[in-house]
């Protein structure tokens, strides 16, 4: 396998009352090894559940309805989504493991830090001592900046800042060496101050690892400084996807360029703020043309009656628009 | 885009959609209401529907078992029993109804106070709830009643007292909840009076648990006229009440089983449709206690 | 933790005292009049006046009670006006029975509700959890009076079987004993177990929701790790909540069954004291089955610390 | 009370917000969370100020009590030259009209009871005695103001989106004409996208009705957008104020500096560097003496730890509360 993580064709369904409702729709992604996957959009636009999908977490109602998710592990390749259960949780925080939104909540709040490291550790390595556990949590909260070890596992939860947990919780998932490691927006509960230190660590650790990281996030800025590629998320579609530098610097895509505009327009000269005019169509009110039409300020007759293939507009640039089809035929 | 009119976040809140409506397009709340519909006609037209008089004795057809005359077949003193539970559905719906209005009156007003006022006004409440609250309800009502004297009326007024702790915790706990939230703070921020924030904004925010538990309250409460019927405090004879209908059948069941049958299911398919209504109605009111 | 309890404790003297004050209080709207009821025809004045000195109802209301709530800290509820009995010992005797039958209801309703409650939480909306969600209703809804009675007749009628009706303690015969409190026991514990089973499953869903379930998955927890060293200990406390209102229902709450199978219970004492105008029995009964409702509740609430850390009551 | 002429028409001078922590056997008070310390600024007429900071830094609660919707411990804060704490409740509840706060969580700050015709008459008729005529057409121009239809007021708030829910809110604030607005986070339970249309809605708002108003924001973006002048604050002090764009271009607290460069880029060719500050913010409940940033700064020094620095005017109209600022 070139990658190590291959998404096809994925899509992902709901209920509402008793309709199956499309909440992603037909996602292509490849993750190369060793490098760091930006995914950014907005609320409800797939991204996150996304991420679910690849560790079989995804909440009742939804379910993968199509598609393949192939990862390369250590011993060969696997189907994900063909995975017994126990097959699949040997993969879970082994081969691949998650972090999320809201530290304060991720960990358990009735046992200590020590019991959930070990926790990681035993779900995979049954006979390991107790003193050998307690030796590699305290070495990995070490590497993640937490200044008195053996005090915080002793913890709880609720006896730690979020800034300290967001470390804990990335010492967990990193603490059986996965090849992937999921970030699903670790730093949008935190303070700007402790977002600088949590992405500084994590910039660290992919230094110092062979792990890759998908990091999936609403804020451009967290992708700028932090991914080597990106996919731009819209109403449960890649719009536009590249190398991060090629993204910002050669924008294609009219909703990408609406969401940089709307950033730095920020502090900028002009009084008026740019904004994206309309709201993001939730699932399953999608229209059959392209999902952004309504919203965009260049849409065109064909835009509302046909939907715009995903097209290499540049190498290794994709991008989801009838206007890109255009400059590149002429 | 035929969606395009509905509600983008959550439930229709009541105020703007029927609720019987919503209630009704759910097969729980539909099965409920059904059932508590047939109750009160039941309880309302009794004397239409009622075949014989229910104190009238027929020596001459004691025990008679169901058949074309006596549907429901009679008792030991020959009493029409199809009549007697026609008419206790009346004294079950009566008792319910006050006790849980009893209750409900009490409960609101002392659950209101306590948690808008706070302070000593509400340990004192507080506390006098816990008092009520540490009896066993159906120990305490016997209490009451024994107390009291038997008859329906302080068998309402002592279901009535009984019930109040739940009322006033209830109605407390979401007062205290919706005077934590950003709207009464908003409604503060506007310049409104105390009062006009506690009739304004408050009480219809604490209607919807406070409707539920009523519902729920009224299947309790003609629970417990039943169990004390039966232990022979509560409604006195020749006044029809399934529970002293299910005792007294007891002497009789080998001989005559429709005694035990028909009051007993009709208890139990009272006290379920209530219960299967609160169901229904607390989705429907206050989806985020679903169960 | 000490500081805590001693706290809970101070806090159930008033309401001890609002118990008694009211018992009493009632006790004194109970109308007809205990002397002339032992006494019947036979009365006198000068045999009035004497049982009335003799059961101290010829002292002031204030008197009375004060000297029955002083004798009654120390344990010593008076005498029944019936028997001449003391109440205490009574009330201990009454006690054991009732509680082997609350410790049986409990433990069949833990049986059927537990285990229940968690599947249909885990099989959310699947056949089973429909069929676990009307056991639970009409565990709720069916009174227990009425599936007694059913239950009597059903046994009667298929096997020509009667429970015992002489009560036999546990220690004189256990095959007997069990023979008569099993199917009480079992009734009062269907009951129980509805509201369990209601409370299990939707106080698991609300867990099975919350991050750090998902995020033990996302370690390759095992399911049997998740769903019971996580999400059920997670849950616990508004189970644990709602079977200590239950326990605490239970001390003369078995009431009705304890008469339909003639288990000399505390519910039962209670309530022949209630018909006989009894009062040393009835307020004795109804003072202590209130100190036990208020002692369990104490227990729940310390019993929440060791479920959860976050709760200390330092 | 003699009035006084000033050129600010919002003046905080030293405000203090505890809030009582009990404890044990009969409750008793052990201790205060220090959630605002000694805070004071000025607000002038059609000024924006922003007050700026990470959670749990006091900047809600310093909004709060500034409207004495928290009532403060200490410090004293004046209205167009009234003292707002030695005025009655009923006072204060008059003086409502002239000062409104705008929420930061659409989906909770509005009665989910009320359709919107409810709740933007609401605070006219609190305040106004005006004719239903008279009501329909204030109502109907606030709307056209938010850019909603009339036909949307027998709608309920949950059948509308997060923005306009938000606009919603701001209509009712604003209704009463009032010069001074306190809006607390006001976008920032919003998508990114929305967030920018209710901004803009704001500012044009602001210019149109004249108002002054505190703009409580952890959003440095957003802040150096809408406001004016700025207060970064930082566990319950004032660490740095003066004109925005000066803040912005030359902060000289080193927590302003942190708190700056933290924020990501936009452009991958040039990634920030970071100043990236150790540890967490200290419990308010148990505050460092001397400086209260002294446990994280990299310029602290003994005299940090012994002394608390004032707020000083380190250029015109640019403060800060640092001893190593000359």
């Amino acid at each position: 396998m070139d990658h190590l993580l291959e998404i096809r064709n994925l899509k992902i369904t709901t209920l509402r009352g008793k309709d199956k409702v499309y909440l992603l729709d037909s996602v292509d992604l490849s993750i190369r090894k060793k490098c760091s996957f930006g995914v950014v959009g907005e609320s409800g636009c797939g991204k996150s559940i996304t991420a679910s999908a690849i560790l079989g977490l995804l909440p009742y109602p939804l379910r993968v309805a199509e598609g393949s998710i192939r990862f390369d592990s250590r011993d060969g390749e696997k189907e994900l989504l063909k995975l017994s259960r126990k097959e699949m949780r040997q993969v879970r925080g082994e081969e691949i493991s998650m972090i999320f939104q809201e530290p304060m909540t991720s960990l358990d709040p009735i046992f200590t830090v020590e019991m959930q490291m070990f926790e990681a550790l035993s779900f995979h390595h049954p006979g390991m001592g107790k003193g050998e556990m307690r030796e590699i949590a305290l070495e990995m909260l070490h590497r993640v900046n937490i200044p008195r070890p053996e005090q915080t596992l002793a913890s709880y939860a609720h006896q730690l800042s979020g800034g300290q947990l967001q470390r804990i919780m990335i010492a967990i998932a990193l603490i059986n060496n996965p090849r992937l490691l999921l970030a699903d927006e670790p730093t949008t509960a935190l303070d700007v101050t402790i977002q600088a230190q949590i992405l500084h660590l994590m910039n660290d650790l992919k230094e110092q690892r062979d792990t890759s990281i998908i990091m999936i996030t609403h804020d451009l800025g967290v992708i700028a400084e932090t991914c080597e590629e990106v996919a731009v998320f819209y109403a449960g579609q890649i719009v536009e996807q590249a190398q991060v530098v090629e993204l910002f610097t050669h924008t294609a895509h009219p909703y990408t360029k609406g969401l940089l505009r709307a950033v730095t327009s920020l502090g900028g000269a002009q009084r008026k703020l740019y904004t994206i005019p309309g709201i993001v169509p939730p699932g399953g009110q999608w229209s059959r043309g392209c999902r952004f039409a309504e919203r965009c300020e260049q849409c065109m007759e064909k835009c509302r009656e046909e939907m715009p293939a995903l097209r290499e507009i540049a190498p290794g640039h994709f991008c989801r628009c009838f206007l890109q089809d255009r400059e590149v035929e002429a | 885009m035929k969606r395009k009119d509905r509600p983008v976040a959550g439930r229709a809140l009541p105020g703007n959609e029927s609720i019987l409506r919503q209630l009704w397009r759910d097969p729980m709340g539909r099965a409920g209401m059904i059932g508590v519909g047939l109750v009160i006609l039941m309880a309302l037209l009794a004397p239409w529907i009622a075949r014989f008089d229910v104190a009238k004795m027929n020596s001459k057809a004691k025990l008679a078992a169901p058949g074309a005359e006596f549907w429901f077949g009679t008792d030991h003193f020959g009493r029409d029993v199809f009549s007697r539970i026609v008419y206790g559905a009346r004294v079950s719906l009566e008792v319910g109804i006050v006790a849980v209005g009893i209750a409900a009156g009490f409960g609101y007003l002392l659950g209101m106070i306590a948690g808008f006022f706070e302070g000593r006004t509400e340990t004192l409440i507080m506390m006098v709830m816990d008092v009520i609250f540490a009896f066993p309800s159906i120990l305490l009502a016997l209490f009451i009643v024994s107390a009291l004297g038997t008859s329906i009326l302080n068998t309402m007024i002592a279901i009535g007292i009984v019930n109040i702790p739940v009322f006033t915790r209830t109605v407390r706990a979401s007062v205290k909840t919706v005077k934590s939230t950003d709207y009464i703070a908003n409604a503060r921020s506007i310049g409104l009076k105390k009062m006009k924030i506690l009739f304004r904004h408050v009480t219809p925010n604490v209607l919807a648990p406070f409707t539920v538990q009523a519902t729920l309250a009224l299947s309790g409460a003609i629970l417990t006229e039943a169990s004390m019927s039966f232990l022979g405090l509560g409604i006195q004879p020749p006044n029809p009440s399934w529970g002293s209908m299910l005792s007294d059948a007891r002497k009789y069941m080998e001989r005559a089983p429709w005694l035990v049958l028909f009051p007993a299911l009709f208890i139990i398919l009272t006290i379920l449709s209530f219960n299967i209504l609160g169901d229904s109605l607390r989705d429907v009111l206050d989806p985020k206690l679903k169960l | 933790m000490r500081d805590y309890i001693i706290r809970r404790l101070l806090t159930l003297i008033p309401i001890l005292i609002g118990v008694s004050i009211a018992i009493f209080v009632v006790m004194q709207l109970i109308p007809g009049d205990v002397v002339s009821g032992i006494l019947g025809i036979e009365e006198t004045p000068e045999l009035r006046a004497m049982w009335e000195a003799k059961l101290g109802l010829d002292k002031p209301l204030i008197q009375q009670y004060f000297s029955w709530i002083g004798r009654a800290v120390t344990g010593d509820f008076g005498e029944s006006f019936r028997t001449g009995a003391p109440v205490f010992p009574e009330i201990m005797n009454r006690f054991a029975i009732s509680a082997e039958l609350a410790i049986l209801a409990c433990i069949i309703a833990w049986i059927i509700a537990l285990p229940l409650g968690i599947l249909s939480s885990l099989k959310r909306n699947s056949f089973i959890d429909r069929i676990v969600r009307v056991v639970a209703l009409l565990g709720v809804s069916v009174p227990n009076f009425a599936s007694a009675t059913l239950l009597i007749l059903f046994f009667s009628k298929a096997f020509h079987y009667y429970t015992p009706v002489k009560y036999v303690g546990l220690f004189e015969n256990f095959g007997t004993n069990m023979e008569i409190m099993i199917l009480p026991a079992f009734i009062l514990g269907s009951v129980m177990a509805g509201s369990v089973m209601r409370m299990t499953r939707s106080s698991m869903l609300e867990v099975l929701r919350q991050d750090y379930i998902k995020a033990v998955r996302a370690k390759g927890s095992p399911e049997r790790v998740t769903i019971f060293r996580h999400a059920f200990r997670n849950s616990s406390i508004p189970i644990v909540t709602l079977i200590g209102m239950q326990i605490g229902a239970l001390m003369g709450g078995t009431v009705v069954i304890e008469q339909i199978f003639s288990i000399p219970g505390l519910g039962q004492f209670t309530l022949t004291g209630i018909s006989q105008r009894d009062f040393p029995v009835v307020q004795g009964c109804v003072l202590f089955i209130a100190f036990l409702y208020v002692m369990v509740n104490l227990l729940v609430d310390i019993l929440y610390t060791f479920i959860d850390p976050r709760i200390s009551y330092s | 009370m003699t009035e006084r002429k000033s050129e600010f028409l919002l003046e905080v001078r030293k405000l203090q917000v505890y809030f009582p922590i009990r404890k044990g056997l009969m409750k008793r008070v052990v201790g205060h969370v220090h959630a605002v310390e000694d805070v004071s600024f000025s607000v002038r007429p059609r000024e924006v100020f922003a007050l700026v900071g990470e959670s749990g830094c006091g900047k809600s609660t310093t909004g709060s009590a500034v409207l004495r919707l928290i009532e403060p411990t200490g410090g004293q804060v004046f209205f167009r030259g009234d003292e707002l704490g030695r005025l009655s409740e009923e006072e204060m509840r008059l003086k409502r009209r002239d000062m409104q706060f705008i929420f930061q969580n659409p989906y909770a700050s509005l009665n989910p009871r009320m359709n919107v015709w409810k709740l933007l008459s609401e605070p006219l008729r609190i305040h106004f005695q005006l004719s239903p005529g008279e009501l329909r057409e204030r109502v109907g121009e606030m709307l056209r103001l938010i850019g909603m239809t009339e036909d949307q007021l027998e709608r309920y708030p949950h059948q509308f989106s997060g923005g306009q829910k938000q606009r919603i809110s701001i209509a009712r604030a604003l209704i009463t004409h009032p010069s001074f607005v306190v809006a607390d986070e006001p976008v920032s339970a919003l998508d990114v996208s929305i967030q920018a249309q209710i901004l803009n809605l704001m500012m044009e708002l602001q210019q149109e009705m004249e108002l002054s108003m505190v703009f409580i924001s952890h959003d440095l973006n957003v802040v150096r957008h809408i406001s004016g002048s700025v207060g970064v604050m930082y566990l319950g002090s004032l660490m740095e104020t003066g004109d925005t764009e000066e803040v912005y271009r030359h902060p000289v607290h080193p927590y302003t500096r942190a708190l700056l460069s933290a924020v990501p880029s936009h452009d991958p060719l040039h990634r920030s560097r970071h100043i990236v500050l150790e540890g967490d913010v200290p419990n308010p409940a148990d505050p460092p003496g001397g400086c209260p940033f002294h446990t994280r700064c990299s310029l602290c020094s003994g005299r940090c730890r012994e002394e608390r620095p004032e707020l000083r005017e380190i250029a015109p109209g640019h403060c800060a509360a640092c001893h190593h600022v000359e």
